[in-house]
Parts: C-alpha cells; sequence; structure tokens
C-alpha cells in the first residue's frame, strides 16, 4: 500500500486519479443520463483547455483562436457523420440524391472532391487530429520564426478564427453555412443517439481526456517539458543555450491544435451537430475563461475548472435567468483578480499549506504533497515583461 | 368552417359552463379527462396543471429579435390560462435562455424534453437555433412551434411552423411590385447566411421565369457588417427599378441609415425588403426606411376587431411603448395553435396532437384568417406595407387568397 | 586580411539603432586560449558587441568570423552550437527548476524537439553534471531551487550552465557585478581555470579584477577601439585617462 | 454608362473609403491608447463605444420628450456628455480592476471579458434587450448633391470631420501636453518615470479614462451609422484590434495609416468582389503583413 502511495506522489498522479474518480465513478454513479450527457460535452472542452494549459500556462504563449482547432476536428468528424446520414434512400426526396441535404440546397449536384476521403473512418479520425494540427503549424510557423509573440500573436490567432468564420458562414453550398452541420444520426450504423451509445461515449471521451492528461504530463516531466517551461521564463537563455525557440513553441501550438481537434471530434459524436459558432472568437475567447478559472499551470486543474464553469452557466441560466451573466462576470473577474492562478493555484498557494501547517500541529511528519503539476512558487507574470530593468534601454 | 375546431371550440364552452357550475376552475375536467388518459407518454401533466418549455435568446446577440416572441407566447399563455387552460390544465411555462448560441439550445431543449417532460416547447428564432434542435425534438418526439419567417427546406414531423415559408413571402410580394411599381430590374441583397441565401434564390427564378424580369445585382455580406457604402454604391451603378434587401440583426440599422445618408430614400428608390418588421424598426427608427416597403404577413396597424384586442392587450402588458412585429405576432399563435390541438386530440401526448394539427384553424388570429397545412406550415395572406416615419408599417396591400405554405417548392431549387 | 589562427575576428562591424552608431566600423582579433577584457564607460557599446556577436543583434555591416566561418548572419542557436556561449549581464537562469536541472537543461543533446522528447539523464550527462557542479563550486546545491542561490551563486550557476556545453569562446557581460569580495576571488580563480581550454571575452568595470584576469584589455569608446594592449599599456595610455579613467 | 457617371461613382466610392477609414480611426484611437501605450488588453473596448450610443439616445429622448427646441443641436452636446461618461466609468474601471493587472497585461483582457459581459447585461436591464433608435436631427441625416447624380452622406462627413479633431487633438496631447509627456514616460520606462517624480499611478488612469472617453465619442458618433443595442459594441471590438496591431501599437500615428490602409484595401475589393470575400481578403493580407513585419507599420526601434 505504501509502495503505491509513494509511486503516486513520485509521479505526481494524485490530481489525476482523483479526476479519473470524478468522472469515470462519481459521476456516472450520481447523473441521470441527460446531465452526463452534457458533463460528456463539457469534458470535450477540457481536451482544450489541457491544450491551454500546455500551451499558455506551460510555455507562456496565448492563442485566442483555440475554437478554430476544435472547429475543425469537429467538422472532420461531421462530414464523415453526415456522409453516412446521407445514403441514397434516406435523401431520396432531394433533387440529387446522396448527397447531404445542404449542399441540395445549394443546388450542388454532386459531392465535391475533397468531401469524398470523409467517407472512410481511418481517414476522418486521422483527419481530426492532422487537419488542426496541419493548419497549425502553417500559422505558427510562419509566426514564430517571424518572432511574433505575445499580444500580437493572440490577436492574429483572432484574426484567423475570423477568417475561417467567415469562410464557413459564406461557402454554405459545401460547409452547411451559419447552421453548421446537422442531422447526425449514425457512426458505421451504431445510433449515437441512444441511450446506451451516450454512456458509451462519454465513457470513451472521459478515458480519451485522461489519457490525453496523462500523455501531457509524461511530456512535462521529459526535457522537451522543462524546456518550453524555461522558455516561458527566459526565452533567451534558452535560445542561446543552442535551442532553436521557434520549433519548441511550433510544437506546443499543434499539440494544443491536435487535443483542441480531438475534443471537437469527442463533441461532434456526444452533441449531434458541429456548427461555424464555434469557429469565431467569443467561444475561443470563452475557452481560455475556462482555462484560467481552473489554472492555467495545472492540466487537471484545467479541466475542473470547465466542469466548473460549464455547470456554473447550466445552474445559473436555469435559476437565475435573468442575473446570470452578472454571476459568470463576477466569476471571470473574481478568479483573475483573486486567484491569478485559478483554483489549481488556490489549492496550493492556500490549502495544501494550511493542510501542511495542521499535519505539522499534529506533530506527524509532512511528506512533500505531490503537487500535480509545477511548482507552486512560479509567478504567472512572465507573459509578456514589461521593461523592469534599465538595461532594456538603449545605451 | 372546421368541424374539428368548432369541437375544440365546444370543449371551451363546456369547460367555462364546467366552471362556473363548479365554481372551482377545472375540477369536472380533470374529473372527464383523468390524467392517465390525456397522458401516456409521461409528461409532466398533473390534474392542475400541464408544463410547457419556452426557448429563446434573453442574452446574447439575438435577444433583441427573440424578446417579442417571449412576450406574446408569456401574452397568449396567460389569456389561456384566463380562459381555464388547456383541457382544465393551467399552463405553467419553464423558461430557457438559449443565449443565442446553438450549442446551448440544443442542450436546453434536450433539458426540457428528457428533464422537465415538457408537454410542448415554444421557440428559437433563427433558423441555425432551430436546425440545432431539430434532432432533439425528433430523438425524443417533442413539439415545437417555430415563429419565425424562414427559408423552408424543411418539414419535421414535430415542429409547427407559425411564420411564412420562404415563398409565401416572396412570391406574392415580387408579383406585386411588378404590377403596381412596374419593376423590371432588381437587386437583391443580403446577410450571408441561409435565410437570405435560399430566399434570394426564390426570388432569382421567380423573377427571371415567371416575371421575365433581370437580376442585376446579389450581393451578401457577412453577418455583423456595419459598413454599407460600397454596397450602396453598386446599387447606384446597377440602377435597378427594385432593390429587394434581406439584411439581418445589427447590420439591418447599418445598411438602412447609410442608405438614407447616401441620398437613396423611399421617395427616389423602390425597395422591398422581408426582414423589417416593426421590432427592427425601434432599431433602425422609421425615419431612416420610410417609404420602403416590408412583405411579411403581419403589421402592428392591420385594423380588424382581432387585431385590435391583441395589440391592446399586449400594450396593457408590456406598456404603451411596446411594438409588434410579423414574428411576434407568429408566436402568439403558437399556444393558441397547440391548444385548439391538444382540445382536438382530447389528449397532450404529442403524436396525437401532431396528427390532430393539420386543418386546426384559427378564425381570430390578429394577422386574420390562418389555418395549419399538412405540412405543418401555415395558410395565411401575404401583405405589403409601407414603412412610416413613426416606425409603424402601413399596410398598401394583401393577397386575395391564403397563400400555400410550399417549404420544397419545385421549380425553384 | 583575416588571420585564421584567430578565434574570433570581427572586422568593419558597424550597426546604428535610427542613425545613432551603436558600433562603428569595429575591428576585433581574440587569440586561441586567449582571455580578453572589455572595459569602457556606459555607452561605449560594449554590451552590444557581445549581442552582435552571438546573434542577438543584427548588425548593418562587417563581418564577423568565428573560427574563419562567417555568422553575422547565422540563426542565434546555430551560433552556440557553432561554439559560442553567451552570459547576461542579470543572471539569467531557470529560476523555478534546481540547479541540476538547469545544468542538464544545457547539456548539448536531444537540442530538437523531438530528440528532447527522447532525452534520458544518463549516466555521461550525471557525471558531466556533476563535474561541472564541482568546478562552479555548487555541488554541494544540486538539488536546490535556483531561485533560492545567493546572487553570486547564480552568476557562477550560469557560467555553469555554458560550461556544459564546452563553447570555444565564452562571453561573460559583467560577471561579478554585485559579487562579494570572497565571491570575487572564487569567481577570478574560476575564470582563469576555465580559459585554459577556451578563448574569453569578459565586460568588466573592476580595474582591481581586471589587472588580475585579462590577458589583454580592449578598451572602447562610442562604438570604437580606442586602445588595445596589456593593462598597464592601456593605463597609461592618454586617450583613455582622457575619456575614460580620467574623469 | 456615360462619364460623368463614371466620375460620381468613383467619387462616392472614394468617399466611401474615407469615411471607413475614419470609421475605423475613431473606434481605434481610444484603443491605441489603453492598448498600444499602456499593453491593457482592453475587450470591454466596444462596451465603452455602447455607453457612447446610449448616451446619444438618452438625450434624444430628453430633447424629444422635454426640450423639442434642441432636438436640431442636442447632438453635440451629446458627443461631449458620452466623452465625459464614458470618462468617469473608465476611470472608475481603472481604479477597480485594471491597477491591480498591469504587471499581468494578459489577465487584462481575462477581466476585461467579464467586465464586458457584465456591461452588456446592465445595458440590457437599463435600456431593455431591444434595439433603440435615437431621433438624429435631420440636418445630420441626409446627403450633400453638389450636382445630379453624386450624393455624398452628411454622417460620413461629419463622422470624418469628428475623427481628424480628435486625432489631432489627442496627437497633439500627446505629444505636445504634459500628460502625453508622462505617458510616453512612464511607457518608456515605468521605474525611471516614478524616480523622476512622475504619479505613474495617476498617469495611468488619467490614460486609461481618456482612452474610455474617446471610445464613448465614438460610440457616439456611430449613432448616425450603426446601430444601438446592448450587444452594439460588440461588432467593433476585433476590427478595433487589428486596426491598432495593423498599425504598430506604440504609434498613434501608425493607427492612422493603418485605419487608412485597412479602409482603402476593404472598400475597394468590396466594390469588386462581394462582401464576405472582401472581408476574408483584408483579414489575409493583415495576417501576411503582420507575419512579415510583426512589430506592424510603426515600431520603434530599440535595442532590445
Amino acid at each position: 500500500m505504501n509502495t503505491i502511495k509513494t509511486w503516486i506522489h513520485q509521479h505526481q498522479l494524485g490530481g489525476l486519479l482523483a479526476l479519473a474518480l470524478l468522472i469515470l465513478v462519481i459521476l456516472p454513479a450520481g447523473l441521470d443520463i441527460f446531465r452526463l450527457n452534457l458533463f460528456g460535452k463539457y469534458l470535450t472542452y477540457g481536451f482544450v483547455s489541457i491544450g491551454l494549459v500546455m500551451l499558455w500556462g506551460h510555455s507562456g504563449i496565448l492563442s485566442l483562436g483555440q475554437g478554430v482547432f476544435f472547429g475543425l476536428g469537429g467538422y472532420c468528424m461531421a462530414m464523415f457523420l453526415k456522409l453516412e446520414a446521407s445514403d441514397p434512400i434516406s435523401t431520396r426526396i432531394q433533387s440529387t440524391p446522396g448527397i447531404p441535404d445542404f449542399m441540395d440546397w445549394n443546388q450542388l449536384t454532386a459531392l465535391p472532391l475533397w468531401w469524398q476521403p470523409f467517407h472512410s473512418l481511418t481517414f476522418t479520425l486521422l483527419a481530426v487530429v492532422l487537419v488542426p494540427t496541419l493548419l497549425a503549424f502553417c500559422i505558427s510557423f510562419a509566426m514564430f520564426k517571424r518572432r511574433v509573440s505575445g499580444v500580437y500573436f493572440a490577436i492574429i490567432t483572432q484574426a484567423v478564427a475570423l477568417i475561417l468564420s467567415v469562410l464557413i458562414i459564406g461557402q454554405q453550398g459545401v460547409t452547411g453555412g451559419v447552421n453548421g452541420i446537422t442531422d447526425l444520426k449514425t457512426l458505421l450504423g451504431w445510433d449515437i443517439r441512444s441511450n446506451s451509445a451516450r454512456y458509451i461515449l462519454y465513457f470513451a471521451n472521459a478515458g480519451l481526456l485522461l489519457a490525453c492528461i496523462w500523455g501531457c504530463m509524461w511530456i512535462q516531466k521529459t526535457k522537451l517539458g522543462t524546456l518550453l517551461l524555461a522558455m516561458r521564463d527566459k526565452e533567451d537563455r534558452v535560445q542561446f543555450s543552442g535551442y532553436d525557440v521557434a520549433n519548441f513553441k511550433v510544437f506546443a501550438f499543434c499539440l494544443a491544435a491536435a487535443l483542441s481537434g480531438i475534443g471537437g471530434a469527442m463533441f461532434t459524436l456526444q452533441v449531434g451537430f458541429m456548427s461555424p459558432s464555434f469557429v469565431g472568437i467569443i467561444p475561443s475567447i470563452e475557452m481560455v475563461i475556462f482555462a484560467a478559472v481552473g489554472g492555467r499551470l495545472s492540466l487537471v486543474g484545467a479541466v475542473v475548472g470547465t466542469l466548473l464553469v460549464n455547470l456554473g452557466r447550466s445552474y445559473f441560466s436555469e435559476s437565475f435567468p435573468d442575473l446570470w451573466l452578472f454571476l459568470m462576470a463576477a466569476l471571470f473577474i473574481g478568479v483573475v483578480m483573486a486567484f491569478p492562478n485559478g483554483l489549481a493555484g488556490l489549492l496550493d498557494s492556500h490549502i495544501k499549506p494550511w493542510l501542511a501547517r495542521r499535519a505539522a500541529s499534529r506533530q506527524t511528519p509532512v511528506a512533500a504533497t505531490g503537487d500535480p503539476v509545477v511548482p507552486a512558487s512560479i509567478t504567472p507574470t512572465q507573459d509578456l515583461p514589461l521593461p523592469t530593468t534599465i538595461q532594456a534601454q538603449p545605451e | 368552417m372546421n368541424t374539428d375546431y368548432q369541437a375544440g371550440r365546444r370543449h371551451v364552452l363546456q369547460g367555462l359552463i364546467a366552471l362556473a357550475l363548479a365554481g372551482v376552475s377545472g375540477l369536472n375536467w380533470a374529473a372527464s379527462l383523468p390524467t392517465a388518459k390525456v397522458n401516456t407518454t409521461k409528461l409532466a401533466v398533473t390534474d392542475s396543471e400541464v408544463v410547457v418549455g419556452q426557448l429563446h435568446s434573453a442574452t446574447g446577440t439575438m435577444a433583441i429579435s427573440e424578446t417579442g416572441s417571449i412576450q406574446a407566447e408569456q401574452l397568449a399563455i396567460d389569456q389561456i390560462n384566463a380562459a381555464g387552460g388547456v383541457l382544465g390544465r393551467k399552463i405553467r411555462v419553464i423558461k430557457e435562455d438559449g443565449a443565442s448560441d446553438w450549442p446551448t439550445f440544443a442542450e436546453k431543449a434536450k433539458k426540457l424534453l428528457v428533464n422537465d417532460h415538457v408537454a410542448t416547447v415554444f421557440g428559437c428564432w433563427t433558423s441555425a437555433s432551430r436546425k440545432a434542435v431539430l434532432p432533439v425534438f425528433e430523438k425524443e418526439n417533442g413539439l415545437l412551434y417555430y415563429p419565425t419567417f424562414y427559408e423552408g427546406l424543411e418539414q419535421s414531423k414535430n415542429v409547427i411552423y407559425t411564420g411564412q415559408e420562404a415563398t409565401q413571402q416572396i412570391l406574392w410580394g415580387l408579383d406585386w411590385a411588378a404590377k403596381e411599381k412596374k419593376a423590371k430590374t432588381f437587386f437583391l441583397v443580403g446577410s450571408d447566411y441561409i435565410w437570405p441565401r435560399t430566399s434570394h434564390k426564390i426570388a432569382r427564378k421567380h423573377i427571371e421565369n415567371v416575371l421575365k424580369g433581370k437580376v442585376v445585382g446579389e450581393e451578401y455580406y457577412p453577418l455583423g457588417q456595419t459598413n454599407f457604402n460600397s454596397l450602396i454604391n453598386k446599387i447606384k451603378v446597377a440602377k435597378p427599378d427594385a432593390v429587394f434587401a434581406i439584411i439581418v440583426g445589427g447590420s439591418n440599422v447599418s445598411f438602412y441609415k447609410q442608405l438614407k445618408a447616401a441620398g437613396i430614400t423611399g421617395s427616389k428608390q423602390f425597395l422591398l425588403t422581408t426582414s423589417v418588421t416593426e421590432d427592427e424598426l425601434l432599431g433602425i427608427g422609421g425615419e431612416n426606411a420610410q417609404g420602403f416597403y416590408s412583405s411579411v404577413k403581419y403589421f402592428q396597424s392591420i385594423d380588424n376587431p382581432n387585431n385590435k384586442a391583441f395589440v391592446a392587450a399586449f400594450k396593457a402588458k408590456y406598456g404603451d411603448k411596446a411594438v409588434i412585429g410579423d414574428v411576434t405576432q407568429a408566436a402568439y399563435l403558437g399556444p393558441w395553435l397547440w391548444k385548439a390541438a391538444v382540445e382536438k386530440a382530447g389528449s397532450f401526448d404529442v403524436d396525437k396532437v401532431v396528427a390532430a394539427s393539420p386543418g386546426i384553424e384559427m378564425a381570430n388570429a390578429p394577422e386574420g384568417y390562418v389555418k395549419i397545412h399538412a405540412n405543418h406550415h401555415l395558410w395565411s395572406k401575404s401583405k405589403i406595407g409601407q414603412i412610416q416615419a413613426d416606425g409603424q408599417i402601413k399596410m398598401v396591400a394583401e393577397s386575395p387568397k391564403l397563400n400555400e405554405p410550399d417549404p420544397f417548392p419545385k421549380g425553384y431549387q | 586580411m583575416s588571420n585564421t589562427d584567430f578565434v574570433l575576428a570581427i572586422e568593419d562591424l558597424t550597426v546604428s539603432f535610427d542613425g545613432f552608431k551603436a558600433i562603428d566600423t569595429l575591428n576585433l582579433y581574440i587569440d586561441r586560449e586567449e582571455l580578453r577584457v572589455i572595459i569602457g564607460p556606459n555607452g561605449a557599446g560594449k554590451t552590444t558587441l557581445l549581442d552582435l556577436i552571438c546573434g542577438k543583434t543584427r548588425a548593418s555591416g562587417g563581418s564577423i568570423k568565428f573560427k574563419n566561418t562567417e555568422i553575422t548572419r547565422m540563426a542565434e542557436h546555430k551560433i552556440v552550437r557553432a561554439g559560442v556561449g553567451r552570459k547576461f549581464q542579470t543572471p539569467s537562469i531557470y529560476e523555478n527548476l534546481s540547479v541540476f536541472k538547469n545544468l542538464e537543461v544545457s547539456f548539448p543533446q536531444g537540442r530538437s524537439v523531438f530528440g528532447a522528447l527522447r532525452f534520458k539523464t544518463s549516466t555521461e550527462v550525471i557525471a558531466r553534471i556533476h563535474a561541472v557542479a564541482e568546478e562552479i563550486g555548487l555541488e554541494a546545491l544540486l538539488h536546490t531551487e535556483a531561485g533560492l542561490l545567493s546572487h553570486g551563486q547564480k552568476q557562477w550557476l550560469e557560467i555553469g550552465m555554458l560550461l556544459m556545453q564546452e563553447p570555444e569562446l565564452l562571453m561573460l557581460d559583467e560577471p561579478i557585478a554585485g559579487m562579494s569580495a570572497r565571491e570575487r576571488e572564487l569567481t577570478a580563480e574560476l575564470l582563469q581555470r576555465i580559459c585554459r581550454k577556451r578563448s574569453m571575452i569578459v565586460i568588466e568595470h573592476d580595474m582591481e579584477f581586471v589587472r588580475r584576469i585579462a590577458h589583454k584589455v580592449t578598451v572602447m569608446h562610442q562604438g570604437k577601439i580606442l586602445a588595445e594592449g596589456s593593462m598597464d599599456k592601456v593605463q597609461n595610455d592618454a586617450k583613455v585617462i582622457d575619456v575614460y579613467l580620467g574623469h | 454608362m456615360s462619364f460623368s457617371d463614371i466620375l460620381n461613382i468613383g467619387l462616392m466610392q472614394g468617399f466611401a473609403g474615407l469615411s471607413l477609414f475614419a470609421v475605423l480611426l475613431l473606434m481605434g484611437l481610444g484603443l491605441a491608447i489603453i492598448f498600444g501605450q499602456m499593453g491593457v488588453i482592453n475587450m470591454a473596448h466596444g462596451e465603452f463605444m455602447t455607453i457612447g450610443a446610449y448616451t446619444v439616445y438618452l438625450f434624444s429622448w430628453l430633447a424629444d420628450n422635454r426640450f423639442p427646441r434642441f432636438s436640431q443641436t442636442y447632438f453635440l452636446v451629446a458627443i461631449v456628455a458620452a466623452f465625459v461618461i464614458a470618462f468617469a466609468v473608465g476611470w472608475l474601471v481603472e481604479w477597480a480592476l485594471i491597477r491591480h493587472l498591469y504587471k499581468r497585461p494578459l489577465d487584462t483582457l481575462l477581466a476585461t471579458w467579464g467586465l464586458s459581459l457584465g456591461m452588456q447585461q446592465v445595458f440590457r436591464s437599463t435600456f431593455g434587450p431591444k434595439e433603440v433608435s435615437p431621433t438624429l436631427p435631420d440636418w445630420l441625416m441626409g446627403s450633400w448633391a453638389p450636382h445630379e447624380g453624386l450624393d455624398i452622406p452628411i454622417n460620413g462627413l461629419f463622422v470624418l470631420a469628428l475623427t481628424l479633431v480628435i486625432t489631432a487633438a489627442l496627437l497633439l496631447a500627446m505629444y505636445k501636453s504634459r500628460w502625453g509627456l508622462r505617458v510616453r514616460a512612464t511607457v518608456a520606462n515605468r521605474i525611471m518615470a516614478n524616480a523622476s517624480g512622475i504619479d505613474t499611478r495617476k498617469t495611468d488612469r488619467l490614460t486609461f479614462a481618456i482612452g474610455c472617453g474617446v471610445a464613448g465619442v465614438a460610440g457616439a458618433a456611430f449613432t448616425t451609422i450603426g446601430s444601438t443595442g446592448p450587444t452594439s459594441g460588440s461588432l467593433y471590438i476585433v476590427d478595433s484590434f487589428l486596426v491598432v496591431t495593423f498599425g504598430g501599437a506604440a504609434h498613434l500615428l501608425g493607427t492612422v495609416v493603418s485605419a487608412f490602409g485597412i479602409a482603402q484595401t476593404q472598400s475597394i475589393s468590396e466594390f469588386f468582389l462581394t462582401g464576405s470575400m472582401a472581408k476574408v481578403l483584408t483579414l489575409l493580407l493583415i495576417v501576411f503583413f503582420l507575419m512579415i513585419r510583426p512589430q506592424g507599420l510603426f515600431a520603434s526601434k530599440v535595442r532590445r
């Protein structure tokens, strides 16, 4: 028993295990399928949040365009499901049976070439990860090689989000336009809307998310993880230790994009449609807020934050329809002002020392508490250092 | 008059008599129609109460448009309750906020159907929100009353569309423009999404094939566009007889203010729109769109006793300054049509209500007479009105007969 | 003109910021295993010169050759990999990491993204970390968080991080600023030890310290070289006394 | 089409570009001060513009219902009032919120996003969820037609003139006044500025409030060309940021040039392409430009 405990401590798995307990046991046991499905939806945002922890908290790069990658992953999955839903028999009332309904409404008479590969599930699953990653690579390679950083990068990602959402809405004949791709029913003949399917998808989603968190934890522990952290705090030093920092930033951005893409695909599967409203700016910023509330430095914290914000929104908007926006606003402002490292930071800076003090006062030896991610002393001020030293000025 | 509807009316009459005799609301109804009989699908119906859902955006960008629908539905429900409710049961409303976000609409729709077991839902405004909730309604076998004029191309067993679909709104309006305004050349402008694009597709076919006119321009601008000067110059270059405009949201205001400032006013240019009602004029300002024409099925200023009563009741509840647009009126029809169908079916079960719906009439609708078509849309009369400086729209023409709803128009696809 | 024996050969180097010439047609040659100290008043362009050599600032004109290879347009990390190490004026270390991790990250292996992902702390790496830690006197503190070190220890750690890369040219910007007398003593010994295997450029103000470590001294003024030679020679140079020591 | 027609369209299209330039510049100016000079990422910028718009609506209501004789002139007073009110709210927000976040610029983004949600809800609760329309003076809403077929919108001229006045005033203030000197000193080096006796806290508060005030003026002016509703401000926020970033955040002059460039690109491409494609093209050009010159059009060259 004790060896297991040490092993958990050593590998800092305490938080992950607690999260696993919550989403694999407690939630399914305590919730009906409707609420559980809702949590499944929130957990898909969790993929974006852990991507943001790696990208923003861990590597110091803020992206306000994560919705783009979430949307792309979701669209890839939706295209596959839509093709399956558009077999010639169920679409026989159309002028051209066998193509998605929105294409028919837009006078398309054949499936566009680039839709064809999405008949294959294998291709689709690859595309879910690769399409967002490729776009992320193109953007970030160009940007980071040119040393675009900080707020400027964030604003460019916003512009990208805007471009993509205008394009998707404008090209409605092939994208479904503002309505998105809707009315998705089956995956390889399996009805994804049935209760049993929802349970299975929920657990698949939760398992995948835990695996992704574990993977990210592993990355954090490799030299690459150390370097990303080092780069966030002392970019110059990393660069002048012989590392090409741009490549590392590109990696972090692509990783976050791939994670978001997976989240998007899981969203499509569980909710049954994909819409361009995810690709825009507002959801992208909201996803950053999810991560910030939970704690931008903690993978587990960010997922918990995502769950809490969404739960809060559902609960507030059902219970206080006139006030809920005030409550959300207060939550965002309060977290940023009072707990810059989010709820996970609160745990590290207040609750753990308090527990430690209590333990100490009972005269029991204090074991090093298993901090899930990084030492609590990390300050979140490195995002955009203001010139604070005289050396930064020209001689 | 349709006998089924009269049967419904007879029920109401019986109810009122029962109420008067027993002195206790609905008791006799409940006795004669036990809950176990009228509700075999575990809906939230008790002996005294039936729960319905209302799903609109109370916040976010769409709250501007959807508020009117929320108010109208509430008014209708209040009136129905005051008259004894439906099958002797008072209607209780659960309000959910879609927050102008389509996934939220889907989530809340699911909540209403799965958690709250509502008997029906009145809601949605944009097509995107309806498309997002549609699979939920079909899967959970719910019932939705959808109030907005929209592009058509849809017909669901689980939705009753109380607004006009595109052909009802467009075809007669264009005929009128060609006949009365001698319009031969048309310039089509719209916001870049499915409703304007589908509408313009229908309009173009009608102009070219039926009216033998010419489309001299077709332009779309992203939702939220605030600058239309280049578009206005394009219109000036093309010099069309008619501008056919379907611009929505905040863009609408910018479009009309900038048109006016560029010297394109109602006295110089004929403009027909299907996206401006009294609600939109609140933001645009009547003086900025004065003289342009709107093709919808209802105006607040329609002169008939039903409408006068409706407007008076609406203002009594929401204040003297409240205005009523086309969609608001269509939303008001929803609860009444549902009540009629439930009473015709003698049951709250969705399948029975749906089966009873085609043929349901409402002779005392504010817009005039309406009737549910087998395709779940409404037969209604199209109307053309001219926008006035005070933000009201004055009706100048009305189609002589009811226009048949045709969500999948042959020859226009 | 350039001599292939030089580790570093700088010729006609010029850089200007908005018209102000921070470095003006400067020539400088560093021998193998030479410890060169650059002195000069504030604003003379000393730090800018180091920035130019390591690629942080790009030259407007002229050439910098490292071991006979032109590095003026080379990417920063490639200059480092070629063998140029640079220590910044304020200690630039990873405060949240342990001394051990600081040194490990600087080990020249796993420098690509996927290389870093596969990197293992082998016995070779550990041995090297211990060797360097001993050299800089931090062996007892290997598992201390770097942020908790004293100012002098941080300076040493940064030097140690550079030593991990075994550079052939090591550039130090005011390494003893803010150090106690004892620490200065130790630093001087450290620098003398490590320059046996490599060339060094040190920027320093403390004349006692300079006298102790310098093989040769270069005096800079307004982006140009004012004088060059042994400490005694430059200290007696009339121009130098006028613009610098005389003040 | 005759030659004079083409000339007219050319002139009007040229003016369309100019008036879009004025709109973009006016919406960007306040942000250029707040974001460019102070580094605060104010996502509530659009809501400060909405404050201005509702101020005009309030004054218009007063003029309609209480003081009909001011119905042609209230607008000018309302613009000043919009500045004052937005300035006051900005002052308050800086005191309550922003001043705690100067060391964490990216966090200002999150906090002000929350602020914008809250402000939208305040507008909704106060003025109702529907849009409102201030009654604008007649002289403002017509067109000036020097000859047949040529219409120059007066509201466009008005916005253009207002923009020029505000820009000139800001440039003067920034480069000639003591406040401007303090701001520039604080931006260049906060510690030194503090040490040399500049009250940087006061400077920050004043700067933020002035930026908000200018946003209020912009919002007031835009009632002549756009909508007034709880979420109207959100229509402008992304464009504002792009204008400022494209110009190079540190320079007011950069913002001017950038607004001009974006306006011309968009208005010309809109004339030849569809509206959506014009928007995409303009945005793509901005992104590509920023890739090549990350620091924007105008950047100060310093040794970093």
